[in-house]
């Protein structure tokens, strides 16, 4: 259980500061930290609900599961663990949701999902999310919280990269709007796809966004690392996305963007 | 198990030594001697023979990794340099820098002009220092992008060579965004209104890879491997353990042979006995064929049809369950 | 000659400082004296006024660069906060890095969406350098053609606020380009399928604005100036001499009026009393009424339309002669 | 008179190793230093002789001819003197040529005309090629040799940047091909406009090319200024452009390109 997600007890710790706090009072704080402001992640269903119109999200395809298309070692006992430990059959939530009455288009990934890798079914479901972006004239909102692209599904996996892109260029070509959310962590194989090419990208402050594992990153360098590596900070300041968003003005921020890009669909 | 491909050729090196040993023997041997020594030359040719046919014939996931990555393969500018006419490298993202990691430019094949763009490895310390081991750094992906458009406009086929152990991973490129150029430039390739085949000739590593592998026929080289992770990186993370690659290329299925039963690529070009690094004018001519073939497929379908394609088959690719459980 | 806005406004410092006193004064005087007193309040500030109105109304060129500097003016923040609604900054080339010299985001202008680009510079020390002097770098215009692409794609007006001395040229902005992303960003503008209109609103400095300012509409303020060249660095060239500024401002003729005479710019929005630096919120009224006129005028045409228009009236301008001498 | 364009003398020195050299010699180089490799300035009509079918140049709008639109000091006297030194009425002349039989839309600026500066002839001239390579449907190509803007049209030379760059954009939108090469010197309102804009940008060895004066880069900078700063090879380092060609391999490369290019355009 993720302390901002409600959790079990009376007390939680805050994963950062350490500090002891009111589960309640973290819950209510969308699992921003009081004392030292650290977001905590929060899982697919908890960020649909603190981030769209109360009861507006429809969730579809959610029937779709993973199988194990080259037979990779452990696979299916992970994915059966998966879908124990979430509930979910797979680390992708997608449906549609409004942002003040605006119907929009959401994919939602949960990192409690075999660290919320992109498969074959998560990719599928963030294909689906665009086409019905295309198909309703809505815009498109993507949370991404991701490691990369899951490697037990060999190399269907990579091909699942190209695939997200396809959409995104259809959407591009159409005119819907698509904005992307980095939350902790955005990675690899998704932040290589996707995730990078939205119209608006926003990230949650600090979260971990970068290309390659941390260590070979550095491995592969001679020159020095900086502090701030592959954080949201660092993308920012290096021009890769448009604004670091704070959870609680994450709605707030959204629903004025949706307004502007979106203008055009409503006529 | 090999760690590499010279390891792993080593029976056969010893052979090909003790071949050579033989006829320089029968070079100077008296007459009645030689014919003793020429049976004994044509004995071990066949036997070395027979040994290629049985190690190339069940090549395992490893191996072609090790032969994959065997640097006396062709390289990009080999296939280019050999199969087009009037190449004229073009260079610069016009934005940052000059990436020798991918080269492209344009060229006629069959008389016809053509975009070409393909990693390029290098073969000695100096040449695999400037190429950076053939892993592309953002400006690479961004003039392949550029390179893309202009073909585009100018109604051009793009033929792509992929050879790369995976995108450059260094703290450079994570700040000038590795991750966007890849991502923008197969983006790019779906704009294509043009013919687009890659040939995945040696490694296919990873998003490094896929930049510029968005084509309606992606064809593979018989030992070229293509994978989501190196087979090291994979053992790492899931036993913890990078010496246990030959597991885990076994279980990435990381073959053309796989890719191809999977639908994920288009075609399989045969390599010459015992290997492209052991004919490489043959692999050469191989893939001359192939793409002459393909090219020659695709020209039949408008800028519309072939884009709608391509869209079509990276959609429909993966596997997953639908409906109740 | 002043070389200063400071220094050039220094009588209207001292008249204002006078009628400080002299105010200060009456506060604390007897009854009677107060009213000789305030008599002589509503003389100086009669005195004042004329002054103002005479500085005001006969700027040279040389006074109109020196204002157009001001640092009291408005800067394009102050328009945009104060013109548009629900402003959003948005941030990032998608290639190399955030230029805080040119912001830029979607907003709302009477309820209808827009996107805004504009140069800002800082008002002290930090602020100067946070916004490097409001001196570009090609991350600006690269972010800044971004933009402009989105406003197209989603069919949004697009206003430009120029004030810039010059585009940024130093080795960095040299090393990624500059040179090509302002004739980038030009282009980009070219291919624009909705209203554009440019405010220039200070300094018009040569390439670094004209990189944002290539509008269907522009509009100058009354004492903005617009030139080829800083009227310093003309003189540096022509008479080797940067303190003959005040000659060379003459020369380039870079005030509103005279590129107005010269079907250069499309409006003159005029200027509250004694300058935009004396009524900031007279200023931005001034703007905001304009920006109405000039975006509901230009929403009678369609995409096509607003792009033959933008092409046609660039491409009409420059004067020359043809045929026999 | 340039050492590369046929010295009235016997002998003539280059401009960068200082030996003497045979006049004829050079001019059989085609400007290029044979000792040192310095390719010298050529004048317009002798880079057109060297690069293009000999006798195919057509050249047209020689009428044009610059006038002193804001009355600006000494500009009438700098134009007088410029006409007598060069015989030409502004320092871009345009026309019609081929390459290797292929038509071609071409224009050059001739440095010694003011500096090739970009006024509103030279920028006319050069849009108007533009136009040619629309109407004709052929490669256009542009040799530039310029200090940037004319200042002595004030901002009428600051809107001819843009007029270039609009003709630019129209060619890019109905797929003409062009081609763009430096010549020493490529610089300021014209780096900044058409020149850098093209889809394939050549550079002759070591021209200068930079955006400000590189006094003014200096000074703006507390960083190090590499040793090449300016310079074909420092903008090719960067990215900038495709190749620096030699001038006597220029005329084999533009054919290449042009017939490379040009293909869909000859059906
Ligand atoms: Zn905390
Ligand atoms: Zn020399």
């Amino acid at each position: 259980m993720r302390p901002g997600d409600g959790a079990s007890g009376v007390f939680c710790q805050c994963a950062e500061c350490k500090k002891i706090l009111l589960a309640g009072e973290l819950f209510e704080a969308l699992g921003v930290c009081p004392n030292c402001g650290h977001h905590h992640r929060l899982s697919a269903a908890r960020r649909i609900e603190v981030t769209f119109d109360p009861g507006s999200f429809e969730e579809l395809d959610a029937d779709l599961r993973s199988i194990d298309p080259i037979e990779f070692p452990e696979y299916s006992e992970k994915l059966r663990k998966a879908e124990a430990k979430t509930g979910s059959r797979d680390g992708v939530v997608s449906g549609v949701a409004a942002l003040d009455e605006i119907p929009v288009s959401v994919a939602v990934t949960d990192f409690d999902f075999m660290g919320g890798s992109l498969g074959s079914v998560a990719a599928e479901k963030i294909v689906r999310t665009f086409e019905r972006g295309l198909e309703r004239k809505t815009p498109v909102i993507v949370f991404s919280a991701s490691g990369g692209a899951r490697m037990q599904e060999g190399l269907f996996s990579l091909m699942q990269i190209a695939k997200t892109t396809a959409a995104v260029q259809r959407c591009r070509d159409q005119a819907i709007p698509y904005i992307s959310v980095f939350t902790d962590p955005t990675m690899a194989g998704v932040l290589a796809s996707h995730a990078s090419i939205a119209d608006v990208i926003l990230s949650e402050p600090k979260a971990l966004v970068g290309f390659a594992g941390a260590r070979v990153s550095k491995q592969a360098q001679v020159s020095k690392v900086p502090d701030n590596f592959q954080t949201a900070e660092f993308v920012f300041e290096h021009g890769m996305i448009d604004r670091i968003v704070p959870r609680k003005e994450m709605r707030p921020t959204l629903i004025r963007l949706v307004r502007a890009l979106g203008g055009h669909l409503r006529g | 198990m090999a760690k590499t491909w010279k390891e792993w050729e080593k029976p056969l090196l010893e052979l090909d030594e003790a071949l050579g040993k033989l006829r320089e023997l029968a070079r100077v041997a008296t007459p009645d001697r030689r014919a003793e020594l020429e049976r004994r030359i044509a004995e071990s040719e066949q036997r070395r023979n027979r040994y290629i046919d049985v190690m190339y014939s069940r090549l395992g996931p490893w191996e072609k990794v090790l032969v994959a990555r065997a640097e006396k393969r062709p390289y990009s500018l080999d296939y280019i340099n050999a199969l087009f006419t009037e190449f004229i490298e073009l260079d610069g993202d016009r934005r940052y820098g000059a990436d020798h990691a991918i080269v492209g430019g344009v060229a006629f094949f069959d008389e016809r002009p053509v975009m070409v763009v393909g990693h390029q490895k290098g073969r000695n310390i100096q040449e695999r220092q400037y190429r950076n081991f053939g892993m592309a750094k953002p400006e690479g992906y961004r003039k392949a992008m550029r390179l893309f458009d202009m073909a585009n406009r100018f109604r051009m086929p793009v033929v792509t060579f992929v050879d790369t152990p995976a995108a450059d991973p260094g703290v450079e490129s994570e700040s000038r965004g590795i991750s966007e150029a890849i991502a923008a430039a197969m983006q790019r390739m779906f704009e294509l209104k043009v013919p687009v085949v890659s040939v995945v000739h040696g490694e296919g590593g990873s998003g490094g890879a896929i930049g510029i592998a968005v084509a309606n026929r992606v064809l593979m080289l018989e030992h070229a491997i293509y994978s989501v992770i190196p087979p090291e990186g994979c053992a790492a993370i899931l036993w913890r353990d990078p010496d246990r690659g030959p597991q885990a290329a076994a279980a990435l299925r990381l073959t053309a042979q796989s890719a191809l039963e999977y639908g994920l690529i288009d075609d399989i070009i045969l390599e010459p006995h015992g290997g492209a690094h052991r004919d490489p004018p043959g692999a050469i001519r191989a893939v001359g064929e192939a793409l002459a073939r393909h090219l020659a497929e695709l020209g039949a379908f408008d800028g519309e049809a072939l884009q709608a394609d391509r869209y079509a088959k990276f959609r429909a690719m993966g596997r997953f369950g639908e409906g109740a459980a």
